[in-house]
């Protein structure tokens, strides 16, 4: 029995490896549920023990990476559910393993950041035990092999999101986002960590909702969540297209990828997710949380794109759109930010966006494989680059003690280390070209998308380019308004009270530090490591899915083969994205670090000043979301409470609980307490059940 | 005779060495009474060794499959090996409690002896084939318990429901020797499996007597599984007795009582050839509709969960109902004794926490204690969920099964669909006082809400119980394996052609049919 | 020669007269004598199968039975020795503190 | 043709088993008891099995019945010795008491069993050997678990009936 299981699950046999991705996700979980119990014996112990842990959970990571380079996956399931036949299992692939390493890794480092970050917090416990258990409800997504343990991972990061979004619950002013006073539409503009928290929760829930009706939609004409099995029975996928469900099963499933990745329409969470502590930032935008959106259309792309002969395309057009739609508008909110993390965070989205857009072309274009291979390259080098850059600004945090840039200035002087490494790591996010890892990532993403043979392709590419260089320019000033230029007002008076402005700690910066080197060694030879990863993954699809030489389906008109698409660069691609870079790039460096020109100037003309103000009250969705979704339907949910109760709950619930009330009286009052009648009663009983039986 | 290796004769040996090594300690010690730890100690260690020896061999693929015939009086099989696993681990959790339970309580020697010699009875129980074995094997269950209830000597509660729980011991164990007697006396031999048989082929004259026999067979079991018109003690005497005990009478002993009635009343009743399953399922309806109304407006909370289980022996009852129909059904019911053991257990010993530090059993005191005791109130809570079928708690799935083979059973029984109504409904009306506490727990406000020390052991054994009703809540496939492998397969019973309900068991039904 | 049908119509009427006992009567005491006729009345049906039967499991089991109803009547004994103590009177139908 | 000797024992076995239950004195019930436990031992006998029968004796009449005339000895107050009975509930009991004789029987007297009558009582006698023979082989360890339940009766009303008067206080 017990042996069976293990059996099943390649513990016993020589698929001996799957083990470890059993362990990937066990690991996090088990250290979370003992970290309470460690905690008593000491301090000290309690934080080795996180670290532990999570290193534990990344060399189980990295003893996959093997198989990784074979190409090849393992599947290894046990029983799980069987009254309705669901197994477990994991479903290590090339996918799958370097995501699980990423995770693995970039968590292991923001663990390590925090021993330092959250130095001395009180309620550090239920910091370990949160983060644990997200870096493990995240590898259960990556790992698993249906959509069921998807499902349960997917609300795991959830929840422990909400518990780190709003860590510091006492709502101290210091932890807000967002000015205080500021309204757009008589909505706040800031937030609490135990608001934000809500709305984070709340918002990815509306996500999760969809997905979960498409997850059982699926479910439901197909009779299992497995991915493998998904694939290789698609009788379920035509059965459902015959009724005009396939599609819209799948965008509901991408809904909750939405809500998870922060994506157009429901983006805004993300912004107020500010609030919690740095790493835990960092572990949201870089690794986990929004990953985890773009990871699950990755992981389920090429299976739709399988089923592209059932009217898939329709699927891959909203992804491409809501990506293309998501980078536009966040990357036009984030240049008027003046929170340096929100502006991060603006950034996380538009990026996020660009491999939505490059996951949605894939299905679209010939290539599978390219846009596919461009997207999740963005995924790697945006993970490496945006947890450097978010623990710098933690850095910064740390030493000034406030959100907002316009308190820095000129601290390049004091913070050296921090200094150069998160102008590395900007640099990769302004794809600044050759050298670093976003530049070639972003550079596959143009070229794929310049070369989809989708009808609609340059509109995108418009978008994209735009967007590189918008990116490029609040890169810029960023690092500008913190580093460059006079030191503030607010730092001047710190510096009067006698605070030194230092740099942080060997435990905070060398994580940090590991990651914006990574970035830029990446790019240097990123000409390599791009078609390296067509090639794995290029490998892995025809080989598993039977895609990337025949042509899809009807409906995509055929581009004549492409040149290479990675150091062969794609000349108008290059071009777009030299141009863009060189325009963002040069106007952040007159007006912030040059500072030749005063941003001033657009609150003088009236049009400029209104555009910066519907930027800045982001496009106004916020107050949208709150008046549609809040505060109307809980005026109408009063009202319809008010009648509803006062007539029916009044009305039925006494009248059941009297009656039920009644019987349990009478049944009581059989029971006497007197032995004599209950021996009686088991008389007569013999008495009834012989002659039942007789009759 | 049975093997000599085999398990039944082993855990005898073990746990018998050491229930009568324990007395005999404490009548060479010179200070008296305050060794509770020791032979705590002593019982715990080796109730595990018994668990762990009973799951070696299970692992070991020694054990045979669930057997009905034996030629001894003992046999060795996974359906003796589950109930004994699920009593013993009962035993164990009760064991552990009484480290805290038993402190400052006289004659601790005694009290763990009875515990160990009850734990053999229960085991020996499953695994007996002989029906001299099995009245042997039962009063050694019974008697300890008697002694055990009555245990706290000054309380005139605990002597009540000792007097009441004896009285219909006492009655219910001559009534099924009155039956084994009629049994022996129609078929020539106390062998279950052999009279059985014999059974199969009785003289038509012989056959009322066999029903009667059959019928003093419910009444003498029903008695211990709370079925309902012989389910009066019940709540009195779990209420009464020491709350650890308690948890003893309602997981453990109670489903021994279904081990034996499974071994006897299902298979001789099947041997009978007679339609008998409508009996059982009326008494079951009406065991569970009674016990969840019974519970619903109590104010002490042994007391409700003394009449929840009677509700839950109502709904292992479907299943065993349900047993020429589907292996399902019986599947479903094992794997509800095992959960309910469990549940039924660490309710009680979480009501033994709240007795040890608050000394109430009132409703009312419960109020708070979600701050007041949280590990203790989040146990209980979850024990209760639990026991209403939650999910996705361990109870929900092993009410699924039972309640979804209810259903399937529709198209060979006109009423199965209906038992599974009967259940649901049931299950509702339960939620109904299971939450109530859990409100005064988590809602209301008491006079004290200062945090008190919850006893260690307790916790310990509460965090044990948790982690069984979620995890396996969670992963429920191995338990539900091994309650499918223990069912015995009653198609081979009976000689093929000789028996209208042979025809129609699904000898190969899994659980995959669903 | 007696027939064994006297045998089991006579233990039936002990387990009757048995039961009556058990119901009607309020003294601790006379509930166990209640409880001894009944256990006494299934032997006698059990060794009078083995008569007929001509066959030793049947004795074999009364000697369990009696052995098992003496342990039994210790065990009573004692619950009512407790009783006694506590109250000072083992009249049953006073233990109701127990009810509903 | 029913046995005389039968018809005797019979009648005292019954006898003194409604007397037991209904003699005023407790102490007198107690030997009544008694009696009727002989009575039993008497149908072994005729029934040839003398050895049960002396088991009955030496541990009923012996053991049993000596206990509970201890025992009501010991407790001996006023309030054992007035038989106090409802109207209603003992009315209720013969009625039950009745309906279960009448029915139980007549399912006895419709049966097959009816017509059943013993062999040559010298061919079919059992042998005190195969008696013992059986409990060591088959029954052996039912024999064991029958120890261990004596031991645990024995364990139990040891812990019952010893008085404590030292740690017990606090606990109440």
């Amino acid at each position: 029995m017990v042996g069976d299981n293990l059996k099943m699950a390649g513990i016993v046999g020589f698929e001996g490896i799957a083990i470890f991705a059993w362990l990937v996700w066990i690991l996090p979980f088990a250290g979370g549920a003992i970290i309470p119990a460690v905690a008593k014996v000491g301090k000290k112990v309690r934080d080795y023990t996180a670290v532990g842990f999570a290193l534990a959970s990344a060399i189980s990571a990295a003893a996959l990476i093997p198989l990784a380079f074979s190409g090849s996956e393992i599947h290894s399931q046990i029983n799980w559910i069987s009254v309705v036949n669901v197994k477990a299992g994991v479903l290590p692939d090339p996918l799958s393993i370097v995501m699980t390493n990423l995770v693995a890794w970039i968590s292991f480092l923001i663990i390590i950041y925090s021993t330092g970050y959250m130095h001395g917090d009180r309620d550090l416990t239920r910091y370990w035990f949160f983060m644990l258990f997200f870096i493990g409800s995240m590898q259960l997504i990556v790992l698993s092999d249906n959509l069921l343990m998807v499902f349960f991972g997917w609300e795991g990061v959830g929840l422990a999101s909400y518990a780190l979004i709003g860590f510091w619950y006492y709502d101290k002013k210091k932890d807000f986002v967002g000015s205080i006073g500021d309204r757009a539409g008589g909505i706040a503009m800031w937030a609490s960590p135990s608001h934000a928290g809500m709305k984070a929760f709340l918002m990815t829930r509306a996500g999760d909702t969809m997905m979960l009706a498409g997850m059982f939609m699926i479910f439901i004409y197909s009779g299992t969540f497995g991915f493998k099995e998904l694939l290789q029975n698609q009788a379920w996928a035509a059965q459902m297209a015959h009724q005009n469900l396939l599609v819209p099963a799948a965008v509901l499933l991408f809904g909750g990828a939405v809500g998870k990745s922060a994506q157009f329409p429901l983006n805004e969470w993300l912004l107020e997710a500010m609030t919690g502590p740095t790493p835990v930032s960092a572990l949201i935008h870089a690794a986990t949380m929004v990953k985890a959106g773009v990871f699950l259309v990755a992981r389920i792309g090429p299976l739709f794109f399988a089923l592209a002969a059932f009217g898939m395309t329709q699927f891959f057009e909203v992804v491409a759109w809501v990506g293309a739609i998501t980078a536009f508008l966040l990357a036009t909110q984030a240049i008027v930010n003046p929170e340096i993390k929100k502006v991060l965070a603006y950034s996380t989205g538009s990026q996020i966006g660009y491999m939505m857009m490059a996951l949605g072309i894939a299905g679209l274009s010939v290539n599978f494989v390219d846009g596919y291979a461009a997207g999740f390259f963005q995924l790697m080098s945006h993970a490496m680059f945006k947890a450097s850059l978010f623990m710098g600004a933690g850095a910064l945090l740390h030493t000034v003690g406030s959100r907002f840039m316009t308190d820095m200035g000129g601290l390049r002087k004091h913070m050296r280390k921090t200094y150069i490494f998160m102008l590395l790591a900007s640099l990769s996010l302004a794809a600044a070209p050759l050298i670093t890892a976003g530049f070639w990532s972003k550079d596959a993403i143009f070229a794929a998308v310049l070369e989809s043979g989708y009808a609609h392709a340059l509109p995108l590419f418009g978008v994209a380019v735009v967007v590189a260089a918008m990116t490029a320019f609040y890169t810029f000033r960023m690092i500008g308004m913190a580093f460059f230029g006079k030191k503030s007002k607010y730092l001047e008076e710190m510096e009067q009270r006698g605070h030194h402005l230092h740099e942080v700690g060997p435990n905070m910066w060398v994580p940090f530090a590991i990651l914006a080197v990574a970035t830029i060694a990446t790019g240097v030879v990123g000409f390599i490591i791009g078609p390296q990863i067509t090639n794995y993954l290029g490998g892995y699809l025809v080989h598993y899915f039977g895609i990337g030489k025949e042509v899809p389906s009807a409906g995509v008109s055929i581009a004549p083969e492409g040149g290479k698409t990675f150091f062969g660069l794609n000349p108008t691609a290059a071009a777009a994205s030299f141009g863009a870079f060189a325009i963002g790039a040069i106007l952040g460096y007159i007006v912030y670090i040059a500072r030749k020109v005063d941003p001033e100037i657009i609150s003088r003309n009236i049009v400029t000043r209104a555009i910066w103000k519907f930027l800045y009250n982001r496009w106004y969705l916020n107050t949208l979301l709150y008046w549609g979704a809040v505060i109307g339907p809980m005026a109408i949910y009063r009202i319809i409470w008010r009648y509803f109760e006062s007539t029916i709950i009044d009305g039925i619930s006494p009248a059941f609980q009297y009656t039920m009330a009644y019987f349990s009286k009478v049944v009581r009052a059989g029971q006497t307490g007197i032995t004599q009648t209950y021996l009686f009663v088991f008389g007569v009983g013999i008495m009834i059940i012989v002659m039942l039986m007789l009759l | 005779m049975a093997d000599l290796i085999s398990t039944p004769l082993i855990v005898t040996l073990i746990l018998g060495v050491v229930g009568l090594a324990i007395p005999i300690i404490d009548a060479f010690k010179k200070e008296r009474g305050s060794n509770n730890r020791l032979y705590s100690g002593i019982a715990f260690g080796a109730l595990i060794i018994t668990i762990g020896f009973v799951i070696f061999r299970v692992l070991s693929g020694e054990v045979m499959p669930a057997v009905l015939f034996s030629k001894g009086v003992l046999t060795d099989d996974l359906f003796g090996s589950f109930f004994a696993i699920a009593l013993l681990i009962v035993s164990i959790m009760v064991t552990a409690s009484s480290w805290n339970y038993m402190k400052g309580r006289i004659n601790p020697a005694a009290y763990y002896s009875l515990i160990l010699l009850s734990s053999i009875g229960m085991v020996l129980i499953a695994y007996s084939t002989d029906l001299v074995m099995l009245l042997v094997a039962w009063e050694l269950m019974s008697i300890p318990t008697y002694a055990l209830a009555a245990f706290s000597k000054r309380d005139p509660i605990s002597n009540e429901a000792a007097i009441k729980y004896f009285m219909f011991g006492a009655l219910s164990s001559a009534i099924l020797v009155f039956a084994i007697g009629l049994v022996y006396g129609i078929t020539g031999t106390t062998n279950i499996g052999s009279s059985i048989q014999a059974m199969a082929s009785l003289q038509k004259g012989l056959v009322p007597v066999g029903l009667l026999a059959i019928g003093l067979f419910i009444a003498g079991f029903g008695f211990k599984m709370g079925l309902v018109p012989f389910h009066m003690w019940l709540p009195d005497a779990y209420e009464g007795a020491p709350t650890t005990i308690g948890a003893l009478l309602a997981a453990g002993t109670k489903k021994a009582g279904f081990a034996a009635a499974l071994r006897v009343i299902v298979l001789g009743m099947f041997a009978l050839n007679v339609d008998w399953t409508v009996t059982l399922a009326i008494v079951a309806v009406f065991t569970m509709t009674l016990g969840n109304l019974g519970a619903l407006i109590q104010k002490s909370v042994p007391r409700i969960l003394a009449y929840s289980s009677i509700a839950q022996a109502g709904y292992i009852l479907i299943g065993i109902a349900l047993a020429p129909y589907s292996n399902q059904a019986l599947t479903g019911s094992l794997f509800h004794i095992l959960n309910h053991a469990v549940m039924k257990s660490a309710g009680f010993i979480a009501a033994a926490a709240v007795a040890a530090t608050l000394a109430s059993y009132s409703l009312e005191k419960y109020r708070g204690l979600g701050r007041r005791m949280p590990i203790t109130a989040i146990a209980f809570s979850i024990s209760l969920l639990a026991l209403a079928g939650v999910p996705p708690l361990n109870g929900f799935w092993s009410k699924l099964v039972l309640f979804g083979a209810a259903i399937n059973s529709g198209s060979v029984v006109a009423w199965g669909p209906y038992l599974a109504i009967a259940g649901v409904l049931n299950s509702a009306l339960s939620l109904g006082y299971y939450a109530w506490i859990i409100r005064k727990m988590y809602m209301e406000e008491g006079p004290d809400m200062s945090k008190v020390k919850e006893p260690r052991a307790m916790v310990a054994v509460l965090v044990f119980a948790m982690v069984f009703m979620v995890g396996f809540g969670v992963w429920h496939a191995p338990i539900l394996q091994f309650a499918s492998k223990a069912v015995p397969h009653l198609s081979n019973i009976v000689p093929t052609g000789s028996n209208h309900l042979s025809n129609i068991v699904p000898s190969s039904k899994t659980l995959h049919d669903f | 020669m007696t027939e064994l049908i006297y045998y089991v119509l006579l233990s039936v009427v002990l387990v009757a007269i048995g039961i009556y006992g058990l119901v009607v009567k309020r003294n601790a005491v006379r509930m166990l004598f209640a409880l001894e006729i009944i256990a006494n009345a299934a032997n006698l049906n059990l060794i009078a199968f083995s008569r007929n039967l001509s066959n030793a499991q049947g004795q074999v089991f009364a000697l369990f039975s009696i052995a098992i109803a003496a342990a039994e009547v210790a065990v009573g004994l004692g619950i009512i020795i407790i009783a006694y103590r506590l109250y000072k009177e083992i009249d049953v139908e006073e233990f109701k503190s127990m009810r509903g | 043709m029913v046995d005389p000797v039968f018809i005797g024992v019979a009648v005292l076995t019954v006898g003194s088993a409604i007397i037991s239950l209904e003699s005023r004195e407790l102490i007198y019930g107690a030997i009544a008891l008694a009696i009727s436990m002989l009575g039993i031992a008497g149908f072994f006998l005729l029934l040839e099995s003398p050895f049960v029968a002396m088991f009955q004796i030496a541990v009923y009449v012996g053991a049993v019945a000596v206990l509970v005339i201890f025992t009501v000895m010991l407790v001996r107050t006023q309030a054992l010795f007035t038989t106090k009975e409802d109207k209603g509930r003992k009315s209720a009991g013969i009625v039950l008491m009745l309906i279960f004789m009448v029915s139980i029987g007549a399912i006895f007297i419709v049966s097959a069993l009816n017509n059943h009558t013993f062999g040559n009582p010298k061919a079919s006698a059992i042998d005190f050997t195969a008696i013992g023979q059986q409990m060591l082989t088959y029954y052996s360890p039912a024999l064991i678990t029958l120890a261990l339940t004596l031991a645990g009766a024995v364990i139990g009303a040891l812990a019952l009936a010893r008085r404590e008067e030292e740690i017990e206080q606090k606990n109440d």
